[in-house]
């Protein structure tokens, strides 16, 4: 149903190795894009993009970069906050010492800082395995947060230690700061997500992809096919780190606008790990997906009871949202270990092979 | 140089100036070493039975404080609290039995990890619904653990040893040997440490592994109340506990996932020497606060050098 | 006309070059004490299909792991394509020209059975981090390239049903065709199979055995093999080498060591 | 698309050329192969087929020579195909899966000069016999896999043989004008391949079959279903029957339309889902197969789906047909079907790979009509029709709007057809073959001098113009007074009826048709249930007189329906008896795939035909039976023997007889 295959034929590697050999797939990102670039800021308020859109589209990318690490290369990492702040602070030192540099610049060249930490830390993974080695992620963690913490240069000195975005402009649009619209800001966002979300998609379903998966399937036979581990595994932590680090960055710049070095402890990693668990380990699409449950469901529970007309606690409220969100987690677990994008692929693989049952 | 002198130097002069103030940070490590390493016992324990890295262990400490600490505050004495809490803690382990681990039998490591993080989150959740987020105060008289301290002069120095903190290393070393005991001694403690090296070798003494899962998750309970009691005793009862049980992590790391005895070694030492940091190199040279980290960074090292951990076998692979 | 008549299969064996691709000259291995191996020499030909044999624990897979790199032999020497080597690393090994199958299959479990192949491409593939993200124009092409002699290799052993299938849901014999597809896509000058046919029933031996003797004279790999199926091992092998205890009992051509004593006594179980 | 009086080559080499100019840049082959489907455009082809064919000409290849062609459907063969007769060459396709021997006898018996084969498999097989072929000189083959250590002195690959080709014509560039010289001067009459038959009995015979034969009836088909040069099909019949060198060759030739050769014989399934063809043909018992798979699939769906797929079904089967056929349906069914459509039967038609389905045929022996109608009320446009190999495939088929699942539709536009007074189908037409290859004999056996071809098969003609085949034409009997009878044709008519299980029909050089009738003990033992019928035995249920009232309308409804068909009207059932005894495989009487052992019966119940004969209104007989336990014993009856009524013109000739 729906998905009507047939005659669908391939007659070069090019289009075999499309990214979307089916076509009804390419249709549906069409109308997922046509959604979120057209719909989306037609039909939005400031709450939404606030609350949603924009924390939905960070939270994805920095999913994704953890991601790149656990799902795809296999290294469980419970430090993903330290390398977003890695990139946040970067950011913020890069757009401090060259106040002219376009932000889009200064984005790309914090990642990099994020970048040289994640290898740094990714190190270990030479030698440790398993839980130990994200036992091994979480020593980044504090360590990092504690540096953002102690090392003053870094929020350049102020007195609250927290760093604070200032007002700056991309080609005459202003993109952060209090003054920026909501809507500059989620197209902005929106922008780089897609270019990073093409780039990841890219890499993954090439020879990187390919290398990392089998470090991941099989270390030792992934060595012996001629794969070199190290550089697997690093490049897998520098790709991930420089994602995570983008992600971190627009997290204060173009969500947040403020952040203390607690903002990046150890809550935010589990979050992303979250994110990227209930969306699907290795997937691209995974990350969206679990990220509009993560972010969308305590929205939700925080409006519902108002559209049923209930008066609660705000703060009960808050509490009975944590542990919601907790349950559900253990119940994506249970129902789908594999999580939301396995579960789309299960429902699409069903439409294929309509009417027949699998 | 000044620098090099301020961290090869100068800290063993202090050490060696000031010995009675070692010897209060040596005590101060052991009290938290000791606790680290029952932590890290239950840890380990769930781990050798399920091969669950049981991330919520450290809001079970807090969970386990706090409903002592509500169920005292709402009129239940002191006496009668503790075994309700114990029920409590059975309850929660039956119930995590239940609902997370038999559903989830057989999945990959990394989604019962991830199971656990989400009871955490929901353990929170409950926890501030119940007894509502604000700190708390230890009923630490009620439960009869003195407050005093004793006072002792060697090396013509100071030594300030607070009764409380003895009790909590004495009801630990108990507990240890308790559970040391229990290991080694009944048919269900064997059952649980063969469990680890082999599914069919444990199944065959006759116990039901969710029996297993049950004894030991409520263990863990215990091990978090006794925890819970006497570091709430020092710190006060607020979620900020959770964070002690993020130390029991590096110790596993040193001591390995599957050690007891590497649980208890790895957890005096992690103590000890965080203590030690912290005081002598962590608050004069970068600020203090060294902590958080110290233990990771110690683990992660060893690690680089040991990757089977202090305590564990070389591991030989195989293709 | 009998012109037709004749097809001189006479050319594999006799005509087979005399050249010592891989030696390996007193090499011991041992684990904290244990010895796997003492003291074994033994070559290579160029071209020639070398059977490894002996009971169980002989020390043969310690062997082929000394081969490749992934186990440091504690003594002796090496030289693979006239080249000494002491210690070096697996994935090397394979850049060098030697590849190799598994015991227990050792495919990637969560890759379908074209990526599989892929990545035993891995070592020829040469494009940068920064193609891949944009992956548009030479990554593609590059991948393109790989992919069309992954599919030779797919249309030679005959795997073309199953391209798409994840390897994990593939029955036993065909996971053991596809890691020697793996293997071949390295493109190896040297292809070491660990008991190839283990598991199988007598049509997968059969295909195996034909796919071996292909690989052998068609791509003129030279392959040392481990296998326990004696029958297999006599027809396939140029030479055979006998392992016992981590010790070499014999070596030589196959009739010979049928009737060598000492094999017959390590296969039976005498004592020693 | 394109209008085809363009194209008016009279020989394939012709069409070729006339192709790769007019449909240069369309698809002409494709093969899936390492993967993706690799594609040659009808310019490619043209290049693939000159180099192979002047290839073939530096190896010797002369005009006249046969060429034997042997594998599974692949491009380059069928390029070899067009490359021989280029030449002038004749090629003979044969069966890949044939034995050695019969290979042989059919390569000596062709005397080929060359063989062009798939692979080293075929390879083998040629070379094993090639001690008994004197004549064949060269060997071309397709797949050089394995193929290394073979002595290549007298044998390429069809690789290199292009590559010859190719150097041959860059060495010399006047040698393409001699080529397109050699192609001009193909004739319409000139042979265009030789299929041989696999006869059942007797040596397969060599079917010599001339272009305009082909390109005729290619032409009339094409029009007859309006194909173009936008159609696909998938090319997985064997080459030496001549359905696939119509369908893959003379049609796709003449209308310009593209060959998808599967990339294995296990991939046929996927490769089709793939290719998605407009134009397929195939048994009918891969429908058969494909319904069963289908209903296999469908027993493990969950409740509901399984409802909603049965529902739906139904609608379908109440007016699937009648949409298709362009009747009038009221709305709701018609948004029904749509639904349908939507939820079930364009997913099916999907997963079939028919989803752009134009036309699809079946052919080769009756297909069971509910299995035609299912396909049909899908609105898949599904169609029969009746052809051989000599007659190029096209004697009679089915035109859209007049589908009916027993007959094999109108003879084709240039097909003339008549029915033999024995009842057996002659026809005449472009297509018919010229001879068969060295046997003067058989030929004359088949073809008469005024062209007029015997196809082995009694049928008639109804009165809408369509040919309804009834049985094969040797057991096809004659009543005394000369009229036809077909016995299958009565007892297949009898069987209809549920609760009529068997029926033997007696007549061949009789006075009239009589019929032994088996009644089913589930269907009349329910219906005797329900009309308060007690019974004991089979025996006695079969003796019962409602039970006879009850056979007996169901004889005369069949009286009746024969007295419709003027041509079998002559053979109604005179006399009826309902056997004492079932028919069984254990008494002999029935073969162990359950049909009916005529003689053995006739000669069994011997005592019973004579009193059909004599008069008697009932006979006492004593049959021997075994039971299930193996023991024999014997069953003693005495049976009734019913008279019927006879319609029209049988009636009167029964009536003079009576007189007389």
């Amino acid at each position: 149903m729906f998905y009507k295959t047939s005659g669908q034929f391939k007659t070069s590697y090019k289009s075999d190795q499309a990214l979307f050999p089916v076509k009804q797939d390419a249709w549906l990102l069409i109308a997922i894009l046509a959604l979120a670039y057209v719909v989306f800021p037609l039909t939005a308020n400031e709450f939404t993009f606030k609350a949603l859109l924009v924390p939905v589209l960070i939270y994805s990318l920095a999913a994704m970069g953890l991601n790149i690490l656990t799902g795809f290369a296999g290294q469980l990492s419970l430090g993903t906050a330290g390398f977003m702040g890695v990139g946040a602070y970067a950011c913020y030192k890069i757009t401090t010492i060259f106040p002219e540099m376009n932000i889009v610049v200064a984005l790309a060249l914090s990642g990099f800082f994020s970048a040289a930490v994640g290898v740094a830390f990714g190190l270990p993974s030479l030698r440790i395995k398993g839980f130990y080695l994200a036992i091994a992620t979480l020593a980044s963690q504090f360590f990092l947060v504690w540096l953002f913490e102690k090392w003053a240069w870094l929020y350049n000195y102020n007195a609250s230690g927290a760093i604070e975005v200032r007002t700056m402009d991309f080609f005459g649009l202003t993109v952060t700061g209090p003054t920026a619209t909501p809507l500059t800001q989620y197209y902005f966002v929106l922008g780089i997500v897609t270019v990073v979300t093409i780039a990841m998609i890219n890499i993954t379903r090439g020879r990187y992809g390919r290398m990392w998966k089998a470090v991941r399937d099989m270390d030792i036979a992934a060595e012996l096919v001629g794969i070199n581990l190290m550089r697997a595994k690093l490049t897998a932590f520098a790709v991930s780190s420089y994602v995570v680090g983008i992600a971190g960055a627009m997290l204060v710049f173009f969500w947040k606008g403020a952040a203390e070095p607690n903002l990046f402890d150890i809550p935010m990693s589990f979050q992303i790990l979250f994110i990227a668990i209930i969306g699907g380990l290795g997937s691209i699409l995974g990350n969206f997906l679990g990220a509009i449950l993560i972010v969308a469901l305590p929205v939700l529970l925080n409006v519902l009871p108002d559209l049923v007309g209930i008066q609660v606690h705000s703060a009960a409220m808050e509490h009975v949202n944590v542990m919601i969100v907790g349950a559900l987690i253990v119940f994506f677990l249970i129902v789908e270990p594999h999580g939301l994008a396995r579960l789309w692929g299960l429902i699409r693989e069903k439409l294929i092979i309509w009417p027949f049952p699998h | 140089m000044e620098l090099l002198y301020n961290i090869f130097v100068d800290p063993f002069i202090q050490m060696y100036e000031a010995p009675d103030f070692l010897l209060q940070v040596l005590w101060e490590g052991l009290v938290s070493g000791v606790l680290y390493a029952l932590i890290a016992l239950g840890f380990v324990l769930i781990f050798k039975s399920s091969r669950i890295f049981n991330f919520a262990q450290g809001i079970m400490v807090v969970f386990a404080a706090l409903t002592l600490v509500g169920l005292h505050e709402n009129g239940v004495p002191a006496w009668l609290a503790v075994p309700i809490t114990l029920g409590v803690m059975y309850v929660l382990a039956v119930g995590i039995e239940r609902v997370v681990l038999r559903p989830l039998v057989g999945q990959p490591d990394i989604i019962l990890f991830m199971a656990t993080i989400g009871v955490t989150l929901f353990l929170i959740g409950f926890g501030e619904f119940i007894f509502g987020g604000e700190n708390k105060v230890m009923i630490t008289e009620a439960l009869g653990i003195p407050t005093g301290a004793l006072e002792f002069e060697p090396f013509g120095g100071f030594v300030l040893i607070e009764e409380k903190d003895l009790a909590a290393v004495i009801m630990a070393v108990l507990l240890v040997i308790a559970l040391l005991a229990f290991l080694n001694r009944t048919s269900m403690g064997r059952a649980i440490r063969a469990l680890g090296d082999d599914h069919q070798a444990a199944l065959s003494v006759g116990i039901s592994l969710s029996t297993i899962w049950v004894i030991v998750w409520f263990i863990a309970g215990v091990i978090a109340l006794a925890t819970g009691i006497v570091w709430g005793a020092r710190a006060g009862v607020s979620f900020a506990l959770e964070v002690i049980a993020y130390k029991a992590l590096p110790v596993l790391m040193l001591g390995g996932l599957e050690s007891v005895s590497g649980a208890i070694i790895g957890g005096l030492l992690i103590g000890l020497l965080e203590k030690l940091f912290e005081i002598y190199w962590g608050q004069p040279l970068l600020g203090g606060n060294t902590e958080t980290w110290f233990a990771f960074i110690l683990a992660l090292f060893v690690l680089l050098f040991r990757p089977q951990g202090l305590f564990g076998e070389r591991i030989i692979e195989r293709v | 006309m009998n012109v037709l008549v004749n097809p001189t299969g006479a050319m594999n064996g006799a005509e087979k070059e005399r050249e010592v691709l891989l030696d390996l000259e007193n090499v011991s291995l041992s684990f904290g004490g244990v010895k796997a191996i003492t003291n074994i020499s033994f070559n290579v030909m160029k071209g020639e299909i070398r059977a490894i044999i002996g009971p169980n624990g002989a020390g043969k897979t310690s062997m082929l792991n000394v081969i490749n790199g992934f186990y440091q032999p504690q003594e002796g020497v090496i030289t693979f394509k006239g080249e000494k080597r002491s210690s070096m690393k697996p994935h090397l090994a394979v850049s060098q020209g030697i590849a190799r199958t598994f015991q227990n299959v050792a495919l990637f479990k969560g890759m379908s059975t074209l990526d599989n192949i892929m990545a035993g491409r891995a070592v020829h593939m040469k494009r940068n981090m920064f193609w891949q993200l944009l992956h548009y124009g030479p990554a593609r092409d590059e991948e393109i390239e790989h992919r069309k002699r992954v599919e030779e290799i797919i249309d030679f052993l005959e795997i073309q049903h199953i391209r798409r299938t994840p390897v994990g849901k593939l029955p036993y014999g065909l996971q053991k065709r596809v890691e020697l597809a793996r293997a071949l896509a390295m493109e190896p000058e040297l292809l070491l199979l660990d008991e190839p046919m283990a598991g199988m029933n007598l049509e997968e031996k059969e295909d195996m055995s034909r796919f071996i003797v292909e690989v052998n004279e068609q791509l003129g790999t030279t392959i040392a093999l481990i296998e326990h199926d004696m029958g297999v091992v006599m027809d396939l092998s140029d030479r055979v080498v006998v392992l016992d205890y981590g010790r070499k009992i014999a070596d030589d051509v196959p009739e010979k060591v049928q009737q060598n004593q000492e094999v017959i006594d390590a296969y039976l179980g005498v004592s020693h | 698309m394109d209008s085809p009086s363009y194209r008016d080559g009279d020989t394939f080499p012709k069409l070729l050329l006339q192709n790769a100019k007019q449909l240069a840049k369309q698809p002409a082959f494709r093969e899936k192969d390492y993967g993706i489907w690799q594609t040659w455009t009808w310019e490619d082809a043209l290049v693939e087929i000159r180099n192979l064919s002047l290839g073939l000409r530096e190896k010797g290849l002369k005009a006249g020579d046969k060429v034997a062609i042997i594998g599974s459907n692949r491009p380059q063969l069928y390029w070899g195909v067009v490359a021989v007769q280029a030449l002038g060459g004749v090629p003979v396709p044969l069966y890949a899966d044939a034995i050695a021997e019969e290979m042989s006898y059919v390569l000596q018996h062709a005397g080929a000069q060359m063989a062009l084969v798939e692979d080293q498999e075929q390879v083998d097989k040629v070379l094993e016999i090639s001690e008994e072929l004197p004549d064949l000189s060269y060997l071309v083959y397709e797949d050089p896999k394995g193929m290394r250590d073979y002595d290549h002195g007298k044998m390429s690959s069809l690789k290199g043989v292009q590559q010859a080709g190719e150097e041959a014509l860059s060495a010399n560039p006047s040698l393409e004008a001699e080529w397109l010289a050699g192609i001009e001067a193909t004739k319409a009459d000139d042979l265009a391949v030789m299929l041989y038959t696999s006869g059942t009995t007797g040596r397969p015979k060599g079917v010599m079959i001339t272009f305009d034969a082909l390109v005729t009836t290619a032409r009339v088909a094409n029009e007859f279903d309006g194909l173009d040069s936008s159609e696909s099909t998938l090319a997985y019949l064997p080459m030496a029957w001549v359905g696939d060198h119509v369908f893959s060759v003379a049609q796709s030739y003449t209308a310009g339309y593209c060959v998808n050769c599967p990339e294995s014989l296990e991939t046929v399934l996927t490769d089709r889902k793939e290719i998605s063809p407009t134009y397929f043909f195939a048994p009918p018992r891969v429908f058969e197969g494909l319904l069963t798979h289908i209903m296999v699939r469908m027993e493990d769906a969950s409740k509901t789906k399984k409802r909603m797929f049965d529902y739906f079904l139904k609608v379908a089967n109440r007016v699937g047909e009648p949409i298709l056929n362009g009747e009038q349906v009221s709305f709701t069914d018609r948004m029904l079907y749509r639904l349908g459509e939507f939820f079930v039967y364009g997913p099916l038609k999907n997963q079939m790979g028919f989803s752009n389905i134009k036309v699809v045929y079946t052919a080769g022996e009756a297909i069971g009509p509910e299995i035609f109608r299912f396909y049909r009320s899908l609105g898949l446009n599904m169609k029969q029709l009746y052809g051989q190999t000599e007659a190029s495939v096209f004697i009679t088929g089915q035109p859209d709007g007049e589908i009916y699942p027993d007959t094999v539709g109108k003879p084709y536009s240039c097909v003339e057809l008549k029915i033999a007074d024995n009842g057996e189908v002659l026809y005449r037409s472009p297509g018919t073959f010229k001879a068969y290859y060295k046997n003067e004999e058989a030929t004359r056996e088949t073809k008469d001098e005024d062209g007029w071809v015997k196809t082995g098969d009694a049928g008639i003609i109804l009165e809408n113009g369509h040919l309804k085949i009834i049985d094969r034409a040797k057991d096809v009997g004659k009543l005394n007074n000369g009229k036809m009878i077909a016995p299958k044709y009565i007892e297949n008519k009898l069987k209809f009826f549920p609760n009529v299980k068997e029926a033997v029909v007696f007549g061949h050089e009789r006075d009239f048709a009589t019929a032994f009738i088996n009644i089913d003990l589930i269907a009349v033992g329910n219906w005797a249930e329900r009309n308060n019928i007690a019974y004991a035995s089979y025996q006695e249920l079969a003796a019962h007189p409602d039970v006879y009232n009850m056979i007996q309308s169901h004889v005369d409804e069949v009286n009746q329906s024969l007295n419709d068909e003027p041509m079998m009207a002559g053979a109604q059932i005179k006399r009826f008896l309902v056997l004492h005894k079932e028919l069984d495989a254990d008494d002999g009487e029935l073969t162990r795939t359950q049909k009916v052992r005529r003689r053995f019966i006739s000669e069994r119940y011997e005592p019973l035909i004579e009193a059909f004969y004599d008069g008697s209104t009932s006979k006492h007989v004593v049959t021997e039976v075994s039971f299930e336990d193996g023991r024999r014993g014997t069953i003693e009856a005495t049976v009734e023997i019913r008279d019927m009524e006879v319609y029209g013109e049988a009636a009167e000739s029964g009536a003079m007889e009576a007189a007389q």
